[in-house]
């Protein structure tokens, strides 16, 4: 092998302008220091500016179209609240139940396609069996047919509800304009039910494939993976995992509470950090502040992911997905876990969660109600709203003229808040795995799987594009030239 | 000859000198060379200039070029298209080019005569042709529509204009509707005394024509009437006339007049005898009425308004009077329209300084000829108001209202030969001296000078000036009891007072107060004057903008009698040609709807005030009846689809233009 | 005169009204600014917006509109239909930082040559004020074909 | 490598709705893949831009092309794909219209990144911005550089084909998936160049179920106003303004379907130069008003008419940017 002083993990996508890594490497071959890039900016910020509150719902949908229904949801709420109305019961009941269906869907997705195959093909694996097909071959069509199933009943509720299965068009300031059929509702929750079984279908796989195997739990409490940082998730009133609606929750490193604030408080504890080399900004905590890509209790970086929400919160609101939570932190050994690569878990106990809360919604009495809109009385001003994104707390804030147009914007969206611990992730494993220059398919997909956890949505993030993330690694030698070629996904 | 370019039409530019009307601003030798260097490529393949184009010689040039170089396309730059579309587009027809492939370009209105830098005005006409150039690239082939002629006409306004319509068609056999607003035809001429030059007896000429349009089987008399509505378009107008009530049944009434007899309400007429007679509640305005039948005028009768009386229906013979007579509103059918309503007398009482109403011995023209006729209110003796004194002497003031920009700019062309035909006639009957005031005399028609010099000959006295004032105020003795007119004699150049005994006002025409309400109703415009707008003030005084539409005597603008004779008269050939034609061709400018694009939206249903738009429920989409499209194109501008397009005025013609004319730019 | 900024305008005229009232100014030899170009329409009505973001786009400094007075119509009230597109089309223009100076409607009567002569003469000065507008013309495709080779 | 026609699909500046709009065809993705060799599509496989570089040019049959374009790399991706694609097809409205992002043409360049970087939670004491190219202690760094204004497709290659939709419905990717496929097997023609498809040539009203009558608005609503409104009556006669009657046809007319007004994602109809002017002139011609005064107040209701107008079609319009847009940019 060549020694080099450079490595470019470079997305095949790089003339998509779809994110990069360059790893610098010392003279020994070391690595000296990693930069990962997000090189797209679309300006939602300003161009929302001028616009008519009640439409950002629908511009908004248009930053990401894997996660539009966070930010419709993010987007309504921001507009409820800068109209000052309190949408009826059932109105948020809708908006919930809808995003429980994308929730579903978002989590059946990654879990099966992306995140599955380093666990059920395992990591080391060849690249062609590394994907949802292999998967599939190995648990069996019966399952594969089951993944798209799920899929489809989630985007059947969203479709149902929003009127559209990408980019939804029904909550408004107040509330929804969709009003639920009795047919509809039986639908739904049908598709419910299957879900649960779906779900715990899911967990089960993933303890006999995964927990049972001694390599994988190695690697998951390995500490190439492990970052000590604050963890973030919104909270019910129980402080119990909720992805719609409630206060935000910071726990730091040692799983004490830091901090519960209120959606509209959230510039006082949310500051984002730039650098110059990428058009994307580094949230940390305001009140510890930024001290670079370094872990602990003095740096201000956190993260919000499946795993955050779990740290954060005191439980799950429903009891199957309570009885996983309550599994989940034995078997690795309480609060807060810090192994980046239990995110999966967490996402699957999350998943049963959203399929539970799914059907409680749809047997709600009140949930075909007509009382779905509260027309607003009061002159907007201000709003902040918080959804929780399958990749991080998602924070829309809108300040209006007193016609409701929109004078200022700001969004910090999911896979934002986590871009500080992907840089750190990534570093930290291109520390451990890249020795003397030294670059193997294998040790790259460990690099990748450190991405992978986050799920990182770029369409969110850069305002750009979301899912997979296909990595090439060119290792040149001294003199420049290619010796080798590795390509290989990330998402 | 350059080549043509492909997948573009054939065109040919031609721009006309008009003499040097054009081309002394704009150089057109330039715009020719220009036009075949720099509009080749845009399938221009041959651009002549000519001296006179619309002459026959410069017809036969495109006719000549259609057929030997075979183009597919004509522009031609010269003057406005409301003149010379036609004669332009029959030319390419006589040479077997679909009309509608030829396109003017107004370089003679919009450029030469209205710029003044020849440079300047060269650039705007070559943009103006390049735009008409793209524009007609984009011309389709088009039919004229035919629609048939209803031979029904419609005239209204029973004036001598009118009334020489009305005999005109229905002499050639066709049926008329005329409709008067007063109870009797006549207008303004039945209250004149004697018509200048001739001195003929108004009545005299006047009521053969009445009677043979009252007895005529081809004429629907509709007096006590008016037009309410009308909707349509030529050739099938359909209009609703409000006939007022009468009060009396015209099926019995004998019109043997025991009912005014009878009444015992005189009330003022301010109508026929000018304020100066009275008239009965029930009466007819004059004894040569047409018709006979009298009327109730309801506000001054005594029974509509007290409840009691009844006089004329106790003795009324035949039991015509009718007191519980409503108005009827009739619908009749025609193809043509002929406005004849003729004009207001303007209202002395405005000129102050003239002491009108103020000053008792100051009297209108139209006081004077009913005083002056056998049959009114002083049975034809010239007296001042006290009704017995002869007046010595008599001013007559020229121009009231008329010339004067703080009434009218505009000259009321028959003020002076009245105002001759007065002096005549107070000379001839009291001798008394009489004074013109005038600022210029205008006696330009037929045998209209002689009689100014016979006047002159009989020794009235001409003073050249505007009257500043009339006033009773005397200053010297010889002033006292009379009323002194002030005028600066602008021949001698002194400012004159002359103590006269009596003031005729020469008032001047002004287009019927209502005049603009009536141009709503048919569909025309009035100029700024409010007259009643030509098609063409020179070419064709007698159409307007609106087909089927037809303007004749004062409503068009002040006019003496023959004048307005004459174009009822011309109304009446133009109608009667249309209707011998059986149809009329209208031009084929009109939109339709893409079935399949229209997505039955409806938006467009509320724009179509010819209700040309209907929707079709059970098909989901909208469509357009081409008889009623008038094709002003605002459904094609409305339609969020682009379903509807328009035939004449498509986008693509439009773009073009659009784009041609910014070309340079 | 040459150094000042002379403005091109695009005029679109109704058929029976205005239009006529620039024959009635010519015949007349009103003089007026020679900077608008007239396009003849039937009727103020048939104006599509479309029409003026294609001029303005394609190089017009300014666009000028002209119909019958209101209720003088020749098809009796479409130019208020008119009226009305133009104004929602200028708060639309001034969105894209079209100033709503460089559009106007005016009405004209056919007998209004004067008077057309007169606002055509003020509106030129009006858009002369505001300066050229210079829309780009945006160079697609072709010009960009180049970019081809130089990316191959 | 199979002798299958190849097929590629690619995503420039966009948030990735069209590739899940594509996996949401379900089990036709399985046709897809049975009749072709999918050679590029970064969403759903390793995708190897040196392979697709590598490639005879023209020897894709098929690109589905969705996302505008945003920076330099969206246009030299655009080149490249239409160099070695037969048909390039213009997916979705981001690549035929700019889409929402294309609202940033109302802004100069410079200004949505200021904002973007000095925003109530950004601390950027030191005004410190994105560098296209910027010098790090162990080297150098390069960002793409940002497009003065957003551009469709068209406006950067030769497009075969234009397949509207923000983004397209399932349906219609799923219909257009077997046309191709039976073209392949000399059962259908494709229809001529420049044609859209995927989608009606009416607007939406046609798919439309509300009730419509002749319309005439005394005042519009803003549809928090007046939520939820009558569900059997077109919602533009209901006073909000609805996109739908200027906007193509094709979706199922889905919104208005669950209350909600079109907000015109599918674009302008078959032939329609520019969609804004159409709704200029659509939402005037309601107005049930003849005083200007009146008309202005009506107008009122429509407070962001740019915005309402050219949400998804400003890159496409006839206009393009604002002025603020291009005079900063130096034109």
């Amino acid at each position: 092998m060549a020694t080099t002083n450079r490595i470019t993990i470079d997305p095949i996508t790089r003339l998509e302008g779809h994110g990069k890594i360059d790893i610098f490497l010392d003279g020994n071959g070391d690595v000296a220091n990693s930069y990962f890039q997000i090189p797209e900016l679309r300006g939602f910020e300003r161009f929302c500016v001028g616009r008519p509150v009640e439409e950002m719902p629908l511009l908004t949908n248009r930053i990401c179209g894997v996660c539009p229904e966070a930010h419709h949801m993010a987007a309504a709420k921001a507009a409820d609240a800068a109209y000052h109305v309190d949408p009826p019961r059932t109105a948020k009941m809708l908006r919930e139940l809808l995003y429980m269906g994308f929730y579903a869907t978002d989590h059946t997705t990654h879990f099966y396609a992306l995140a599955g195959p380093d666990f059920i093909m395992g990591p080391d694996a060849p690249v062609a069996e590394r994907n949802i097909l292999g998967v599939i071959h190995k648990v069996g069509l019966e399952i594969g047919g089951k993944v798209i199933q799920m899929r489809k009943y989630g985007h059947t509720v969203v479709e149902m509800i929003g009127g559209r299965k990408v980019h939804p068009a029904t909550a408004i300031p107040g509330g929804i304009t969709k009003i639920l059929s009795e047919e509809e509702r039986k639908q739904i929750e049908e598709m419910g039910h299957w879900a649960i079984d779906f779900a715990q279908f899911t967990l089960q796989a993933f303890k006999d494939i995964v927990l049972s195997n001694k390599t994988y739990l190695d690697l998951i409490l390995g500490d190439i993976y492990t970052h000590h940082t604050y963890y973030m998730g919104l909270v019910d009133a129980n402080n119990k995992v909720n992805f719609y609606d409630g206060k935000v929750r910071v726990v730091d490193p040692d799983g004490k509470e830091f901090v519960k604030y209120e959606p509209k408080d959230y510039a006082k504890h949310i500051a984002e950090h730039v650098e110059p080399w990428t058009y994307l900004k580094f949230p940390y905590l305001k009140n510890v502040g930024w001290k670079g890509f370094v872990d602990g209790k003095d740096s201000g970086v956190y993260m919000a992911t499946p795993l955050s929400r779990l740290n954060a919160s005191d439980g799950m609101a429903t009891p199957r997905a309570q009885a996983a939570y309550e599994e989940f932190y034995a078997t690795l050994g309480g609060k807060p876990v810090h192994q980046r690569l239990a995110t999966h878990w967490a996402r699957l106990i999350e998943l049963l969660y959203a399929a539970e809360h799914w059907v409680e919604l749809a047997t709600d009495p009140e949930i075909t109600s007509p009382h779905v809109h509260t027309v607003p009385t009061e002159k907007p001003t201000e709003g902040v709203g918080i959804v929780e994104a399958p990749r991080g707390t998602l924070t829309h804030h809108y300040t209006t003229d007193e016609r409701g147009l929109l004078t200022k914007v700001n969004l910090i969206v999911g896979t934002t808040n986590n871009y500080a611990p992907i840089q750190m992730s990534t570093n930290k494993a291109a520390r451990h795995l890249i020795k003397g220059g030294k670059a193997t398919e294998g040790l790259l997909n460990m690099v990748e799987m450190a991405f992978r956890v986050y799920d990182p949505c770029f369409g969110c993030a850069t305002h750009s594009l979301p899912g997979q993330m296909p990595l090439e690694v060119t290792i040149h030698n001294q003199d420049g030239e290619v010796t080798e070629v590795i390509k290989q996904f990330i998402d | 000859m350059s080549e043509n370019t492909p997948n573009k039409p054939k065109i040919g530019v031609y721009t006309c000198h008009c003499g040097t009307n054009i081309s002394s601003m704009v150089d057109v030798e330039n715009v020719r060379d220009w036009a075949k260097e720099h509009l080749g490529s845009e399938g221009v393949i041959v651009s002549r200039d000519y001296k006179f184009m619309c002459s026959s010689l410069g017809q036969e040039l495109i006719e000549k070029d259609i057929k030997e170089l075979g183009l597919e396309r004509v522009v031609v730059a010269a003057c406005s298209p409301h003149l010379h579309e036609k004669t332009f587009r029959g030319a390419s027809e006589r040479a077997g080019l679909n009309p509608y492939l030829t396109e003017m370009v107004s370089i003679r209105e919009q450029v030469s005569w209205v710029h003044t830098d020849k440079v300047v005005a060269t650039a705007k006409a070559k943009s103006l042709i390049a735009g008409t150039v793209e524009r007609v690239a984009q011309n389709a082939p088009l039919e004229k529509l035919k629609v048939p002629i209803n031979a029904n006409t419609l005239v209204v306004g029973g004036g001598i204009s009118g009334i020489q319509a009305a005999l005109e068609v229905a002499n050639a056999g066709f049926h008329v509707y005329l409709v008067e607003r007063e109870p009797s035809i006549g207008g303004h001429m039945a209250q004149f005394d004697k018509t200048f030059p001739t001195l003929d007896c108004s009545a005299c000429i006047l009521t053969p024509r009445m009677v043979e349009a009252g007895s005529n089987p081809n004429i629907t008399l509709l007096t006590w009437s008016e037009v309410v509505s009308v909707t349509g378009f030529v050739g099938a107008f359909n209009v609703t006339i409000k006939k007022k009530a009468r009060f009396v049944n015209e099926e019995l009434c004998t019109g043997c007049g025991i009912c005014w007899e009878k009444c015992p309400k005189s009330v003022i007429d301010d109508v026929y005898e000018a304020g100066l007679g009275y008239r009965k509640a029930v009466y007819t305005p004059f004894a040569q009425a047409v018709p006979k039948y009298p009327v109730i005028d309801k506000p001054n009768c005594t029974f509509f308004q007290k409840g009691t009386c009844k006089a004329c229906e106790k003795f009324c013979p035949t039991n015509a009077i009718d007191f519980n007579q409503k108005d009827e509103y009739l619908n009749v059918e025609v193809g043509n329209v002929i406005l004849a309503t003729g004009y207001d007398l303007f209202d002395a009482g405005r000129v102050t300084n003239y002491g009108y109403g103020r000053l008792p011995n100051v009297f209108t023209s139209m006081e004077f000829e009913r005083m002056c006729n056998a049959s009114g209110p002083t049975g034809g003796e010239i007296t001042l108001r006290d009704g017995i004194t002869k007046p010595q002497t008599v001013g007559i003031i020229h121009c009231v209202g008329s010339r004067d920009k703080n009434y009218n700019n505009y000259c009321s062309t028959i003020c002076c030969m009245q105002s001759l035909k007065f002096a005549h006639l107070v000379k001839e009957r009291t001798g008394a001296d009489v004074y013109e005031f005038y600022i210029d005399m205008r006696t330009a028609a037929k045998s209209y000078d002689e009689f100014y010099q016979r006047v002159l000959d009989e020794g009235t006295l001409f003073v050249r000036g505007k009257v500043a004032e009339v006033t009773d105020a005397a200053r010297q003795p010889h002033e006292k009891g009379k009323l002194i007119v002030q005028v600066e004699d602008t021949l001698i150049g002194k400012q004159r007072r002359i103590p006269v005994d009596m003031v005729l006002l020469s008032i001047g025409m002004e287009p019927r107060a209502d005049a603009k309400e009536t141009g709503k109703l048919f569909g025309i415009s009035c100029s700024s004057d409010g007259w009643f707008m030509e098609r063409h003030p020179k070419l064709d005084p007698i159409s307007t903008m609106t087909e089927g539409i037809y303007i004749a005597g004062c409503a068009t603008g002040p006019k003496d009698i023959p004048g307005s004779v004459s174009q009822g008269a011309a109304a009446a050939a133009r109608v009667l040609d249309k209707i011998l034609q059986k149809e009329v061709e209208l031009e084929p400018i009109r939109a339709s709807v893409n079935e399949n694009k229209c997505s039955g939206c409806r938006i467009c249903n509320n724009l179509c005030p010819f209700s040309a738009i209907s929707f079709m429920p059970e098909l989901g989409i909208t469509r357009i009846n081409p008889a009623l499209c008038q094709g002003c194109g605002t459904c094609v501008a409305a339609c969020p689809a682009g379903a509807i397009s328009g035939t004449g005025f498509s986008n693509e013609q439009i773009f073009a233009q659009i784009d041609g004319i910014l070309m340079g730019i | 005169m040459s150094e000042q900024f002379e403005p091109v305008i695009v005029g679109f005229t109704c058929n029976w009204c205005s239009y006529r009232a620039a024959d009635t100014a010519g015949t007349a030899r009103v003089k007026y600014a020679p900077n608008v170009r007239l396009i003849r329409l039937m009727c103020s009505g048939r104006l599509d917006p479309t029409f003026v973001m294609k001029a303005l786009a394609g190089g017009a400094d300014g666009v000028l509109i002209t119909g019958c007075h209101p209720g003088d119509c020749h098809y009796i009230e479409q130019n208020y239909k008119a009226l009305r597109r133009f104004l929602l089309l200028r708060r639309t223009l001034a969105g894209l930082g079209v100033e709503p100076g460089r559009i106007k409607l005016i009405w004209a009567s056919a007998a209004e040559g004067l008077k057309l002569a007169h606002e055509i003469n003020q509106f030129v000065e009006e858009v002369r004020a505001l300066g050229p507008l210079n829309w780009p013309k945006w160079n697609d495709q072709p010009a960009e074909i180049d970019a081809v080779k130089e990316v191959a | 490598m199979s002798n299958k026609p190849k097929f590629a699909m690619y995503w420039a500046a966009s948030c990735g709705g069209c590739e899940i709009a594509v996996l949401n065809i379900h089990e036709k993705i399985l046709d897809v893949d049975a009749n072709f060799d999918v050679v590029f599509w970064p969403v759903a496989m390793d995708a190897k831009y040196k392979d697709v570089e590598e490639m005879e040019d023209k020897s894709i049959l098929l690109t589905l092309f969705n996302g505008s374009m945003r920076n330099d790399e969206n246009e030299k991706i655009a080149h490249l794909m239409r160099r070695k694609s037969q048909i390039l097809v213009s997916f979705g409205s981001c690549a035929t219209e700019g889409c929402v992002p294309g609202l940033a043409n109302l802004f100069p360049v410079n200004e949505i990144m200021d904002v973007a970087f000095h925003t109530v939670t950004t601390d950027n004491p030191n005004n410190i911005l994105p560098q296209t190219s910027f010098e790090v202690p162990e080297g150098t760094l390069h960002l793409p550089t940002m497009n003065s204004r957003v551009k469709t497709l068209a406006q950067v290659v030769d497009v075969d084909y234009y397949m509207p939709g923000c983004p397209p419905e399932s349906h219609q990717i799923a219909a257009v998936v077997d046309l191709v496929i039976q073209v392949l097997q000399g059962k259908a023609q494709l229809p001529p160049k420049g044609s859209v498809i995927g989608a009606g040539n009416s607007t939406v009203c046609d798919e439309c179920p509300r009730a419509r009558n002749v319309k005439m608005i005394k005042a519009f609503h803003r549809i928090q106003e007046v939520a939820p409104l009558d569900p059997t009556l077109c919602i533009l006669e209901q006073g909000v303004p609805c996109n739908g009657p200027a906007t193509r046809s094709g979706c199922n007319a889905r919104c208005p379907r669950v209350g909600a007004q079109c907000i015109g994602c599918y674009g302008p109809a078959e032939g329609v130069l520019d969609y804004g002017a159409r709704l200029v002139t659509a939402f005037a011609s309601v107005v049930d008003a003849k005083e200007p005064a009146e008309i202005e107040s009506i107008l009122d209701g429509i407070p962001d008419p740019t915005g309402q107008f050219y949400r998804f079609n400003l890159a496409d319009s006839l206009m393009r940017a604002s002025t603020s847009n291009w005079k900063k940019n130096g034109h």
